[in-house]
């Protein structure tokens, strides 16, 4: 029953926002955290027996196949676990980010809504209960990136809502056919059979557009006309996160995919990586190099995920956590510059150091997990999908992403140095309201904190790749 | 009498072709609506003739017969709101050109 | 036989005639001739109850409301109408072709078929017929005749802004 | 019970009539308010027992003609019933004229009384003539303002339907002479025996229906009759009425009569999946929104044609579901169009903007209309969208399936434009000073969008009822 909980009380409790919104502001704010991190606390309580193989699970029969099942295993639990904590802290920051603009009801009812049906997502082992929670996230991501309303913005919120929805749509076709091939949309019942290539592909182009890799990450770029929280939800707790968490749900953890494809991931994974660093390193609108900066990130995480052997996926698996935590604390601390500075053109800022040192110093801390600079988090994932890599014997793939990571660092110092460092080019602003400062610095410390005491989560994933039965 | 059947059937059915052609070849032709009218009207000639027709053949005329009645008699309802339409749309258009009700994109 | 065939030969070119004539009142005479001959016909068919609503509904009554349909709204000065004359021959004299074609090319078609004897439960009375196995149909005419009535009520009356 | 249906409304229809004038208008509302509730709760609580009961009372004795229920029935009848209600308390606030609005209640009772009539029968001819009520007065019905544009789309509603009755008689002469009546049990068992004919006379009756239904190569009359007519009757006229002449009548001819032939279905694929691409591709470039919704409207009535081309069990309970939402979500986006006309007076996108901020609950209930007509979870169309899309793969269409799943991408893409251009966006100038509707057109569409997203939740639960 705790699943349950963990995914009704924000799906549901979101709709009740609005009314609490008409009562009072704080008490509509102070309602949202509690729901999202109510299921993070709820998470929590699932690690013991998550952990001890025996799983929580929640299952109400349907006809036709469409069972209604959640199950809490490890690799459920560890994603609800980043989500809910990543989420947790953007609600927070919205309280002093969103209070000056319209429609704030409809904000955190769409923050919470899309929350929960992450919950939803990443608990439930039904393909077609996974599709719903999968669209549900993209109808609140289509309210939240047309958030300021400008025909730009709502442009931009259709094209994410529509490239999103064909890639569901394709995806739907292969469940469909699952369907058609065992009779069953349950997961559970579904472990270990083989698909056929074509719906591999399939459900890969359901996949690819949602994380936004090549051929479909144009929308995720433009979907940061959104406001800074977010874009960082979009970014590092939900909605790329999505497409990484069903590979594994799927790919790894449930169906038996073939040698070609533990090649062709990589590949794809590989010039995604490359392209989107490359339009980094161009790029000049601050949101925007950091959504590129996913771009590319999320093709490391494919990487480790597709390489097949233990250390690769427990490398990918740590950087979903790594990524979630540093790439928000980016996109928030771009949110408070954004916000002072009313510019987004790192050409035109400077010298922001002098006045907002603490902002300055978190973005580093989470630049700095993001390039893999030891001994912050993101090294350690870093140097684990890279050495799953080597493993696997993709060399050539490596030394590609060594590369990218290189350009990684580059394209984050040459921001670092045109915001922070250096001669004003523009006005200098103030440091952030003391709420959304806290809200980074907390982030960047669980930047460097997941590096130091990485032995705790790197157990959690050991346990879970144990799992795994594809693992060569 | 199967053959002398077929015989009658096929007779009957080509003067109710030719009633439809006719009324078909008014309708598309024609640019005004009373014109139209007219057409419809034979269509529905050609139906009621028909109907009884197929109770003559099969010996099955009460069927037939309280079939046209009431063919006829929403017929006539038809017509009766046509008119009032086409009155209507003359009072709008000064016109009963039916190249006037081609404002509306498809 | 041959009588049934010639009413209908002739049911033919009244059709044709009101088609093909200019002038909308000689049209709805032509109309009101087909559904005479319609009658007849129904007559020689043994079915004279339709054919007496025929004769009084189709000839009379849709006669009278075209008629008055004409009077309201034909208004074409007569050298127009005269213009147009000339033109409407232009795109009518195919009917008749079309229908030669037609009336010849069906006639070589005499695919036997199977005509099914009625229903031996089926009633050969058309009173019985009507009022006792056709009462739903008799209740959707009633539906029909009401909405009819709103109908004259709505459009017949004027425009309430008096135009 | 049966009787009930038809006579009821019939009976209060006469009284209402027989009133003082000034009674009239207010009685008329009232009584038919609550035969439609009366009606909708019959309908939606009979599949699970509750009045099955009450209903079993024998009357054909004394009126001598059958009618029977079956659960496809209660499926129009709760439709009929739906749509009917927020279609009254549309008109209640849009028509102003106190004539008008009595009018209006007159020809829904008629229309009421059609389909009930419709969704019970089993002979041809009466089917006939019942169609052909709801057709007379729905043309009466387009015209109740006397809109100059409207008698463009009635009348050319009245001559395609015209042609329509003629294909349909033809082929009920055809049927007495080649199958010995007009009864749907007479010419299923005569059906076997009888040649080419017989098929040609199916084939033109479903021609017909397809004409009453608006299905595309017949599709031309529909945008106009629905776009031209007053906001409350294209609320009825896209919800029920030319679904119940055009499809259900299909879907009961299929069922109860013709069954289901390779032939039949290969034709009902083919002219499904062209109106699904068709008119969500007509839809798409659409500046008018009762316009778009009309076209919306020939789409979704594809999709209901490709789940019934299955000729499956799983493929018929998709129609029907997909016809219970298409009723719901279609009258409520009419619902939402008519508010927005009424406040703002104009339908054109262009002109709009932003009105989300203006009248938030249109707004919010639009899109919740507007995402389920696209068949996005968790609302209702997308389980009957995707019953349909389990019903063609499983019955081996795959092609058919992957134009189903694509053209939903269309259907959101119209949406979507719909919204952005008039909900999702900032205040246009022109709109600046409008207000939220009148509660009474908000209860409509509260009321069918709740209906949407319940469904939609509680959907796993009764596709048992569906099932069985």
């Amino acid at each position: 029953m705790t699943v349950l909980f963990a995914v009704l009380l924000p799906t549901i409790g979101a709709f009740i926002l609005p009314l609490a919104g008409k009562v009072s502001k704080l008490l509509r704010n102070i309602l949202a955290l509690l729901l999202v991190s109510c299921s993070f606390i709820l998470s929590l309580i699932l690690i013991p027996s998550a952990l001890s193989g025996h799983i929580e699970s929640f299952r109400v029969a349907f006809p036709l196949g469409l069972d209604f099942v959640l199950a809490a295993d490890p690799l459920a639990v560890f994603m609800a676990l980043v989500s809910s904590f990543v989420g947790s802290i953007i609600v927070l920051y919205s309280f002093d980010y969103i209070n000056h603009y319209e429609n704030q009801n409809e904000y955190y009812a769409m923050v919470v809504l899309f929350l929960g049906s992450m919950m939803g997502l990443v608990y439930s082992q039904s393909l077609i209960y996974l599709y719903v929670f999968w669209e549900i996230t993209a109808i609140a991501s289509w309210r939240l990136i047309g958030f300021y309303r400008s025909p730009k913005d709502v442009l931009k919120a259709d094209k994410s809502f529509l490239v999103t929805a064909f890639g569901a749509l394709v995806m739907l076709i292969a469940f469909i056919a699952i369907f058609g091939m065992f009779g069953t949309f349950d997961l559970t019942v579904l472990k270990g059979h083989v698909l056929p290539g074509v719906l591999i592909g399939l459900i890969l182009v359901g996949i690819l557009s949602k994380s936004a890799t090549l051929p479909f990450h144009t929308w995720l770029p433009d979907a940061g006309v959104a406001p800074s929280p977010v874009t960082a939800l979009l970014h590092a707790a939900v909605l790329v996160k999505i497409g990484v968490f069903v590979f594994a749900r799927l790919f790894l953890f449930t169906f038996n995919i073939g040698v070609f494809w533990h090649t062709a991931v990589p590949v794809i994974a590989a010039v995604s990586a490359l392209v989107a660093a490359g339009a980094a390193l161009i790029e000049t609108d601050m949101k925007r190099i950091i959504a590129y900066s996913t771009v590319s990130q999320i093709g490391f995480i494919f990487l480790g995920l597709a390489t097949g052997n233990p250390v690769g996926v427990a490398g990918g698996m740590l950087y979903i956590l790594m990524h979630g935590i540093a790439k928000g604390g980016l996109f928030l601390t771009a949110g408070i510059v954004e916000q002072n500075t009313h510019n987004k053109d790192i050409t035109k800022m400077g010298g922001l150091i002098s006045t907002m040192p603490l902002t300055a110093v978190s973005f580093l801390f989470c630049a700095f997990s993001v390039m893999g600079i030891p001994p912050f988090g993101g090294f350690f994932s870093k140097f684990m999908v890279i050495s799953g890599a080597v493993d696997a014997g993709q060399i050539a793939i490596s030394i590609t992403f060594i590369i990218g990571a290189f350009m990684t660092i580059l394209y984050l110092f040459r921001m670092f140095n045109l915001v922070f460092l250096g001669e004003a080019r523009g006005k200098l602003a103030a440091e952030g309201s003391k709420l959304m400062v806290f809200c980074v610095v907390l982030l960047a410390i669980m930047s460097l904190g997941s590096g130091i005491l990485i032995s705790y989560p790197a157990d959690f994933v050991r346990i879970m790749v144990s799992q795994v039965g594809g693992i060569r | 009498m199967g053959i002398e059947m077929s015989q009658m059937f096929w007779t009957f059915f080509i003067f109710f072709a030719l009633l439809l052609v006719e009324g078909f070849y008014c309708i598309i032709v024609t640019y005004n609506f009373l014109r139209v009218l007219i057409g419809l009207e034979l269509l529905m000639k050609a139906v009621t003739l028909f109907i009884i027709v197929a109770g003559y053949l099969s010996g099955n005329l009460a069927l037939a017969q309280s079939i046209a009645i009431t063919v006829i008699v929403i017929e006539v309802v038809v017509v009766v709101v046509a008119a009032g339409i086409i009155i209507g749309f003359f009072r709008e258009y000064d016109s009963l050109n039916i190249k006037n009700a081609r404002s509306m994109k498809g | 036989m041959n009588v049934l065939l010639l009413l209908l030969i002739l049911m033919v070119l009244a059709g044709l005639w009101s088609i093909l004539t200019s002038l909308l009142l000689r049209a709805t005479i032509a109309l009101a001739l087909t559904s005479v001959l319609l009658t007849v016909v129904m007559f020689q068919m043994n079915a004279p109850l339709a054919a007496v609503f025929e004769l009084s509904v189709c000839a009379g009554l849709i006669s009278v409301v075209f008629i008055s349909v004409i009077s309201l709204t034909h208004r074409q000065p007569l050298k127009e109408y005269l213009a147009r004359r000339q033109k409407r021959i232009l795109r009518f004299w195919p009917l008749p072709v079309l229908l030669l074609v037609v009336g010849v090319g069906l006639s070589f078609v005499h695919r036997p078929v199977h005509i099914m004897l009625p229903h031996p439960t089926a009633f050969g009375d058309i009173r019985i017929m009507m009022w006792q196995l056709r009462r739903l149909d008799l209740f959707g005419q009633i539906l029909v005749l009401l909405a009819g009535v709103y109908g004259v009520l709505i459009l017949f009356r004027g425009n309430k802004n008096g135009n | 019970m049966n009787y009930l249906l038809i006579f009821v409304p019939f009976i209060a229809l006469v009284l209402v009539n027989l009133l003082p004038k000034k009674l009239r208008p207010i009685s008329s509302f009232l009584v038919l308010l609550l035969i439609l509730a009366a009606q909708s709760i019959f309908a939606a609580l009979a599949p699970f027992g509750l009045i099955r009961a009450v209903g079993a009372v024998r009357m054909e004795h004394l009126f001598g003609f059958h009618l029977l229920i079956d659960n496809l029935s209660l499926l129009l009848l709760l439709s009929a019933g739906i749509v009917g209600f927020s279609a009254l308390m549309v008109a209640w606030h849009s028509i102003k004229d106190e004539d008008d609005r009595f009018n209006f209640t007159n020809l829904l009772f008629i229309l009421l009384i059609g389909m009930n009539g419709i969704s019970m029968l089993r002979d041809l001819f009466s089917l006939y003539v019942f169609i052909e009520a709801i057709a007379v007065s729905t043309f009466i019905m387009i015209l109740l303002y006397k809109a100059r544009e409207a008698y463009e789309g009635a009348l050319k509603y009245l001559i395609l339907s015209v042609v329509a009755s003629v294909m349909m008689l033809s082929s009920i002469a055809l049927f007495i002479m080649f199958c010995g009546g007009t009864s749907f049990e007479v010419i299923k068992l005569s059906l076997v025996s009888s040649g080419a004919l017989a098929r040609i006379a199916i084939a033109l009756f479903i021609c017909g229906l397809f004409i009453k239904g608006g299905l595309v190569p017949f599709h031309g009359w529909l945008a106009d009759a629905y776009t031209s007519a007053p906001a409350p009757v294209s609320v009825v006229l896209a919800g029920v009425v030319t679904k119940a002449s055009g499809i259900f009548t299909l879907i009961r001819l299929l069922t109860a009569v013709i069954g289901f032939s390779p032939a039949t279905k290969d034709l009902l694929l083919i002219i499904g999946a062209i109106s699904i691409v068709i008119g969500a591709l007509a839809a798409l470039g659409q500046k008018d929104i009762k316009r778009m919704l009309a076209y919306s409207s020939i789409s979704q009535m594809g999709y209901i044609l490709v789940a019934l081309g299955c000729g499956t069990r799983l493929g018929l309970i998709a129609a029907a579901f997909h016809f219970l939402n298409h009723a719901i979500f279609k009258s409520q986006l009419f619902a939402n169009a008519a508010a927005v006309e009424e406040q703002t007076g104009s339908r054109d996108l262009g002109s709009l903007g932003g009105l989300a901020q203006k009248m938030p609950v249109t707004g919010i209930t639009s899109a919740i209309a507007s995402l389920s007509t696209a068949g996005i979870p968790p609302l209702s169309g997308f389980w009957s969208k995707l019953l349909i899309i389990i019903a063609l793969w499983v019955s081996g269409n795959y092609f058919y399936a992957v134009i189903a799943v694509l053209a939903s991408l269309l259907t959101l893409a119209y949406f979507l434009t719909l919204q952005r251009e008039a909900f999702f966006g900032q205040v246009s100038v022109k709109v600046s000073s409008v207000t939220e509707a009148s509660a009474g057109m908000l209860i409509p569409a509260v009321l069918l969008s709740a209906m949407t997203v319940g469904l939609g939740l509680v959907f796993p639960f009764v596709i048992k009822y569906f099932v069985r």
